[in-house]
């Protein structure tokens, strides 16, 4: 069971310092399933902080997300510390910006929350419908329990979770200030890359057309980038015009060349949070993509990102005896 | 294919090593196909393997990178990155589908000119093989 | 005009005998499901709920070529208009959308690109018998089964579909499939009337927008932007799917000596929309942005042309990453108020 | 900031080298229809002084800003043009050349093909040319002296030339004394002049030259900086004689409980020396050294009661507990003259070479033949009892060189020759002696050479046109078994020794080298020259210059003069005080930049470093580059995932548009 009123307590206790300047978790949303982030600035406000299996909002996101519009003249910047609840995953984004100095150690209160898994609200609507009334949820003995207004509804994990977690290797946080609830038992080894094999498997033309038809639908909102905690350029070269990487134009070699970029861009990088592939709003499987790469990552240099802050980034380092058997 | 397909490669070349193995190919007078164009960086370290990405949109059919074999490096390094970030920009380019017989790295010393028609020549005649590279042209699609 | 009626299993027969103009209907395309030419071996099913797509990219494309140039050159080559179309299957939220619209691009300069498409287009709607959650097309003026900017409204009955032609060029189209369709009895529109007031009923979000218009100015520094932006990730989710968004950016494109110069969809809510070349930014943060987007679907649009420029199709609720609810957003600003 | 394109295409015939293949007149009219182009010529040499007063003509009168050039390799003549445009008053730095020699006319063969390929890179030589941008060439004041590393011939004439034209030297050398292969040999080719007589006076002056710090067992360890500005750190190994009080005497090395029982390396193993040794008579420093790996004190802690050289030093010279030592210190320039490893004949065992003891090296016999070799200059195999005058005396030649079996494709360049005065040398030496020489052709290319390989056979010495397939021992004498291929007739030879003309071979430890100062192989392994012809004793890397051997096999005069070569380019580059750095140097946006600090990896010269500035109120980490350090290679640019930091003239807006202008089908 997950301790709310603790975890309100940790969050005003934690407001309250003086150097923190606020307090990032969820509370419940307007409808249905719906979660959002909650920025909690004063102790009363964190009384509508949640942390339950429909919190999959990744919070890391909000701390390169964080507008620093000009100061005044005269005036301070406000350098107070930022509050973050991180799930296991958000935490590696946590560990991965410190790895690229996007944010620095001092100037984060980690509040690491051990998760059991998120609700893929997509699977969920599929089985139950959109509900009008807001959903609780919460965890129960490898089961997830949904509040709906006709009672409680009952799943198996399985059946609900989001497809990063029934793979999640780090269901607990690697990095944290304060712990909030018990660490749980990961459960999931290996990661076998069971979708990435899967695609593997086709021709070369099969998966030319299986991708051609997801980035067909791409309507380049951004909302993959933007939602992304390790895409956080001032200026993201893919939106540049001078020099044009991709022109605006919203076609298939566009789309393409598009989402290859941004594949790319997280080569190495990516800590598989799915937050791309949840908000995706025409559905692409985006977390095939940077499956793969990570696979790649894994296999060619042994190295995953989002683990140890002391890390040296993929892609700026190498090794003399990397891979090269493909080298003519 | 077509008879007729002449494949259009789009070649990165490093100034120290490639570039000057492929003007050694020339001193010495040594045949090979002109289906390749070179750009020439100072380093294939400079080469951004969205070049690759770009080139395919822009109507490569086959893209080559060559730099110096490992360790012959001008700067030291710069070929340990480029073959870094070549070999995982290749895998995804493969993974959505993009022949692998169009995307190729090389090594090639200032000294090998002979090599850098061999490379030429393969690069050429694979590209041939995986055929004309249109569905990922820009292509002035619905202008 | 008189209501008809088309027997549901004969709806191909029906798109069939509109063969001299391209026919769209709501279909799945990849994981989307978005309005889409009709083609012979596609099942239509107009059972789905409403498209994530809304059907304004028919006649205000993403990306549209406005003329073709040569570097160099000093002639341009402006494109040719296109085909009649007819739209089945649209909700009456985006058909009113789409007349809501029609104001800014014939407003003082007619759009020729959208006019185009717009006069050689045929809506045929059909009613939400079941509206979708997140809808509250009531409180902005429509309803389930409005009729506005519809040239023909469908209502399920069952085992068929009711015809109530609404303009001459919903006339038409009936004309062009006479055979198929045949009248409707009184009956058949009193079943209808009934299940559009038992839609209407059905919908539970809503928000009062009486003085909205006049009373947004005034909360300019109000901290509810703050508030709303805060989570914001400034991606263009609701402006993109919006079917009354109708912003825009033009950009050349070349390909060697040949160029283009072509509009796309651009969004309010990102960064480089207000970027000035000096570098400047009038809308430096989301909080402006977001101000934006409600001010001009609540008031300024108001103030020009005298309707609201949100149809309450939901969509943005729906498909916004981080629970920004428009909804909510208006209760709040009502609250200020 | 740029003005308007107004470019002009120049399109060189270079005689009929290129317009042979390249419809020469196709290109120009396709160029002057290229968007920017004003004005597009060809010219038959474009870098010929007529041919660039065109280029400079067109910028004045017609107001180009921008050139292209169409001819040859930019490796070839950019800084040519590059200096044209900056007489006529433009920057150089607005040139692009647009390869069409060496990528395209002499490498294909059909017009057509060749006319459209050099369009394109025309096209996309345009398309770049219109978004360089200006740049400024630095200047930095070069540090005047010079690191010579190796202690050789080469090493010591360059030490000297530089030294008397009035420039600091650090001569740094691996081993405890200068002299390198030369003070080995006993007479020098064709003059047969006494090696160690023309070698020990250079010697002597590199050791007292005030100009000259000779450090000799050390080791160059670490080399950072740039042309002009190289920081150099080196380790005196540890002698554990006090070369200050050592006077050479030679006591030490008497005394030593190991004297006689060490193989001498100077004699190729032939000579024995104790564990304190002076390397030979003529070593300088005349100062010796402790062989660490042998000396029993040093090896066991335990030396009799105690140590007897330190008993027998009159002046007290040895001290065990000295450590090595790093000396750093700055130089402009440095000249490699490491020299060559002799092949080693293990490695054509068909020769028996390590197996029958009358096999030698031609360098072997060298020490056998000299006056201060282990023999005394008498030509005796064999010890005590079984010592013996060889009579019948085979060279083989070639061992090591031109053989794709052992990799050395090359010719080594001295082997006939010295082969000749070793035969003449063993002539004189024991008269009676028959000496043939096993060849494959002789090589008799230098001043003199013809002459003495003349005179040698007039002497007598036999040479047998064949190349041995095998010796073996037979008895107490050696077979070569061989076909003379001139008579076509196989033929076995007994004799009683045999010599093996080894070659020349790149160092063992070139790799160090290469490591320390970003070196080139050429496909021999030997060192590569910035350009075969133009730049033989030039490197890859700016302010480092080849002598000697290290650059590929040589003789005497020709490393003297390749050294003479190395020190005048050094002192170009001092003597002039100031140097270009690179301007095509990486630049950070710092608006955009987002500190990752993934350039700081990157870079190999640590030329970037992370600093924080006032973005609008707000501290923030971006990327610097220090333009001195930046060697311009542009990986950082490559790695940056915003794009922010670029290198001047191959930024990503101006690769693009050549991909473009590649891609494009015609």
């Amino acid at each position: 069971m997950v301790d709310l009123e603790n975890l309100r307590t940790i969050a005003k206790e934690t407001i309250s310092r003086e150097d923190v300047k606020y307090f990032i978790g969820w509370r419940e949303g307007t409808y249905g399933f719906s979660v959002s982030p909650h920025f909690v600035r004063e102790p009363a406000e964190a009384d509508k902080l949640i942390f339950s299996p429909l919190c999959s909002n990744n919070l890391a996101t909000y701390l390169t997300l964080a507008e620093k519009l000009p100061v005044p003249r005269g005036q301070e910047p406000d350098t107070r510390k930022v509050a973050l609840m991180v799930k296991g995953c958000d935490s590696r984004a946590v560990v991965q910006l410190l790895v690229e100095r996007g944010i620095e150690r001092e100037q984060v209160v980690v509040i690491g929350c051990p998760c059991q898994g998120v609700i893929d609200t997509k699977k969920v609507e599929q089985l139950l419908g959109q509900p009008e009334n807001v959903v609780r949820a919460r965890w129960e003995k490898g089961k997830i329990i949904c509040q709906l207004p006709d009672g409680e509804k009952e799943f198996i994990k399985e059946e609900v979770l989001a497809q990063k977690c029934l793979k999640c290797r780090y269901p607990n946080p690697v990095i944290y200030d304060i712990l909030f609830g018990e660490k749980v038992e990961p459960w999931c080894q290996e990661e076998d890359f069971q979708e990435v094999k899967e695609i593997e498997g086709l021709t070369l033309q099969e998966r030319w057309d299986y991708w051609q038809e997801k980035f067909s639908s791409c309507i380049r909102c951004y909302s993959c980038r933007n939602v992304c905690p390790l895409c956080y350029c001032e200026d993201c070269i893919l939106d540049r015009l001078n020099p044009t990487w991709i022109n605006r134009s919203v076609n298939i070699s566009e789309n393409t060349a598009f989402q290859l970029s941004r594949a790319f861009h997280l080569a190495g990088r990516c800590i598989e949070c799915g937050e791309c592939e949840r908000v995706c709003p025409v559905n692409i499987p985006l977390m095939k993509l940077n499956k793969k790469l990570s696979k790649a990552v894994k296999e060619m240099f042994d190295f995953e990102p989002g683990l140890d802050p002391e890390a040296k980034p993929l892609q700026a380092s190498y090794r003399p005896d990397d891979k090269e058997d493909f080298i003519l | 294919m077509s008879e007729k397909f002449e494949p259009n490669i789009v070649a990165f070349l490093c100034n120290w090593c490639s570039y000057a193995g492929a003007d050694l190919a020339g001193t010495s007078r040594i045949q090979y196909p002109a289906n390749l164009k070179i750009i020439r960086v100072m380093c294939t370290g400079r080469v951004n393997p969205l070049f690759i990405v770009n080139a395919f949109q822009q109507g490569a059919d086959g893209v080559l990178v060559s730099g110096c074999h490992p360790g012959d490096c001008h700067y030291m390094e710069g070929n340990y990155y480029a073959r870094r970030r070549f070999s995982l920009i290749r895998e995804l380019l493969e993974y959505i589908g993009i022949d692998p017989r169009r995307i190729h790295m090389s090594w090639v010393s200032a000294s090998e000119g002979a090599k850098w028609k061999d490379v030429v020549e393969k690069v050429v005649a694979e590209a041939r093989e995986a055929g004309p590279f249109d569905q990922f042209r820009r292509n002035k699609i619905n202008w | 005009m008189e209501s008809l009626k088309l027997d549901k299993d004969k709806l191909k027969d029906f798109i069939a005998a509109l063969d001299s103009k391209k026919v769209y209907a709501p279909q799945k395309v990849g994981e989307t499901i978005k309005f889409a030419p009709v083609n012979g071996d596609l099942e239509v099913s107009l059972d789905f709920a409403n498209t994530t797509v809304p059907p304004k990219e028919i006649v205000f494309p993403q990306t549209e070529t406005m003329f073709l140039f040569e570097q160099g050159g000093t002639d341009i080559n402006l494109t040719k208009g296109g085909a009649e179309k007819v739209l089945l299957g649209v909700r009456p939220c985006d058909a009113r959308a789409m007349s809501v619209v029609d104001n800014l691009f014939s407003w003082d300069i007619d759009d020729p690109y959208y006019l185009d498409k717009r006069k050689k287009i045929t809506l045929v709607g059909l009613a939400c018998l079941e509206p979708p959650l997140n809808c509250f097309c009531p409180s902005v003026g429509g309803g389930p089964a409005s009729t506005e900017g519809l040239d023909i409204l469908m209502t399920d009955l069952g085992d068929a579909y009711l015809f109530q032609p609404l303009t001459p060029k919903g006339e038409q189209l009936c004309q062009l499939s006479s055979e198929l369709l045949q009248p409707a009895g009184a009956e058949d529109n009193a079943r209808a009337e009934e299940l559009h007031r038992e839609a209407e009923k059905k919908i539970t979000r809503e928000v009062d927008i009486k003085g909205l218009a006049e009373g947004l100015p005034s909360l300019w520094k109000s901290e509810i932007w703050k508030e709303v932006a805060e989570p914001c990730l400034g991606c263009g989710i609701c402006t993109y799917l919006c079917p009354t968004c109708h912003c825009f950016d033009i950009q050349d494109e070349m390909e060697g000596l040949d160029g283009r110069r072509c509009r796309m969809w651009d969004s309010c809510l990102f960064k480089e929309y207000t970027l000035h070349a000096s570098g400047h930014n009038p809308r430096p943060s989301r909080r402006e942005r977001q101000r934006n987007r409600i001010n001009h679907k609540f008031s300024y649009f108001v103030d020009k042309f005298g309707v609201t420029a949100c149809v309450g199709c939901g969509r943005c609720i729906n498909l916004c990453p981080v629970n920004i609810d428009i909804v909510d957003i208006l209760s709040k600003v009502k609250e200020a108020l | 900031m740029n003005s308007k394109p107004k470019i002009g295409v120049y399109v060189c015939h270079c005689g009929i080298n290129i317009s042979k293949t390249v419809d020469v007149d196709a290109v120009t009219e396709y160029a002057s229809q290229l968007p920017g182009v004003k004005v597009a010529r060809n010219y038959s040499y474009m870098c010929s002084d007529p041919g660039q007063l065109l280029i400079k003509e067109d910028i004045k009168k017609q107001g180009l800003n921008r050139v292209v050039v169409a001819s040859c390799s930019p490796r070839m003549h950019e800084l040519t043009f590059r200096k044209a445009l900056a007489e006529a008053g433009l920057n150089p730095y607005y040139l692009e050349m647009a390869n069409l020699r060496e990528q395209c006319s002499w490498v294909h063969a059909d017009r057509e093909e060749a006319t459209a390929k050099a369009k394109k890179i025309v096209a996309s030589a345009v398309a770049k040319v219109r978004l360089l941008e200006p740049l400024e060439e630095k200047e930095v004041e070069v540090e005047p002296a010079t690191l010579i590393i190796g202690g050789g011939i080469a090493g010591i004439q360059a030490a000297l030339d530089i030294a008397n034209a009035g420039y600091k030297v650090f001569l740094v050398e691996k081993t405890p004394s200068l002299g390198g292969k030369m003070s080995k040999l006993d007479k020098t080719f064709p003059t047969l002049d006494c090696s160690a007589c023309i070698l020990t006076p250079k010697m002597v002056d590199v050791a007292s030259h005030p100009n000259i710090e000779l450090m000799t067992y050390s080791q160059v360890e670490e080399v950072t900086g740039y042309v002009g500005n190289f920081q150099v750190k080196v380790r005196k190994k540890a002698r554990f004689v006090d070369v200050d009080k050592c006077t050479g005497c030679g006591i030490c090395g008497e005394e030593c409980r190991l004297a006689g029982r060490i193989p001498n390396e100077f004699d190729e193993g032939m000579g024995k020396r104790g564990a304190i040794y002076l390397p030979f008579p003529q070593a300088v420093p005349a100062k010796y050294t402790i062989d660490p790996e042998r000396c029993l004190f040093l090896t066991r802690g335990k030396c009799g009661k105690s140590p007897k050289c330190v008993d027998a030093c009159p002046a007290g010279a040895i001290d065990f507990e000295q450590k090595d030592e790093i000396v750093e210190f700055k130089v402009g320039a440095i000249i490699v003259a490491t020299g060559y490893d002799v092949f080693d004949a293990t490695r054509k065992p068909e020769y028996g070479y390590g197996q029958y003891k009358n096999v030698l090296t031609a360098l072997e016999l060298e020490r056998l033949v000299s006056a201060s070799g282990p023999t005394g200059g008498q030509v005796v195999l064999g010890e005590g009892e079984s010592a013996f005058v060889p009579k019948e005396i085979a060279f083989i030649q070639c061992v090591g060189s031109r053989d794709k079996s052992v990799g050395n494709e090359y010719c080594s360049r001295v082997c006939c020759m010295y082969t000749a005065k070793l035969a003449h040398l063993v002539k004189e030496k024991i008269p009676e002696a028959n000496v043939r020489v096993y060849y494959m052709d002789v090589r008799a290319f230098g001043k003199g050479f013809e002459e003495f390989y003349d005179r040698v056979r007039r002497e007598g010495v036999r040479y047998i046109r064949g190349n041995p397939s095998e010796a073996f021992k037979r008895g107490d004498k050696l077979v070569i078994k061989a076909e003379d291929t001139l008579t076509a007739k196989t033929l076995e030879d007994e004799v009683d020794l045999v010599v093996l003309s080894v070659g020349l071979e790149p160092r063992k430890d070139a790799r160090e080298i290469i490591d320390l100062l970003r070196l080139s192989q050429s496909a021999d392994k030997f060192y590569l020259e910035a350009h075969p012809k133009l730049a033989p004793v030039d490197t890859a890397t700016d302010g480092v210059y080849l002598a000697g051997c290290a650059q590929g096999p040589k003789d005497i005069p020709d490393t003297v003069a390749q050294a003479k070569g190395a020190a005048s380019s050094a002192l170009i580059l001092l003597s002039s005080g100031k140097v270009k750095v690179q301007a095509q140097v990486s630049s950070v946006d710092e608006a955009t930049c987002r500190g990752c600090g993934y350039c700081v990896e990157i870079c190999p010269y640590g030329a970037i470093e992370l600093v924080t500035v006032n973005r609008f109120g707000h501290k923030v980490t971006v990327a610097r580059v220090n333009e001195a350090l930046c060697k311009g290679c542009g990986a950082c640019a490559a790695g940056c995932l915003s794009g922010s930091i670029q290198q001047k003239s191959f930024k990503d807006s101006q690769i693009l548009p050549q991909i473009a202008a590649l891609g494009v089908k015609q």
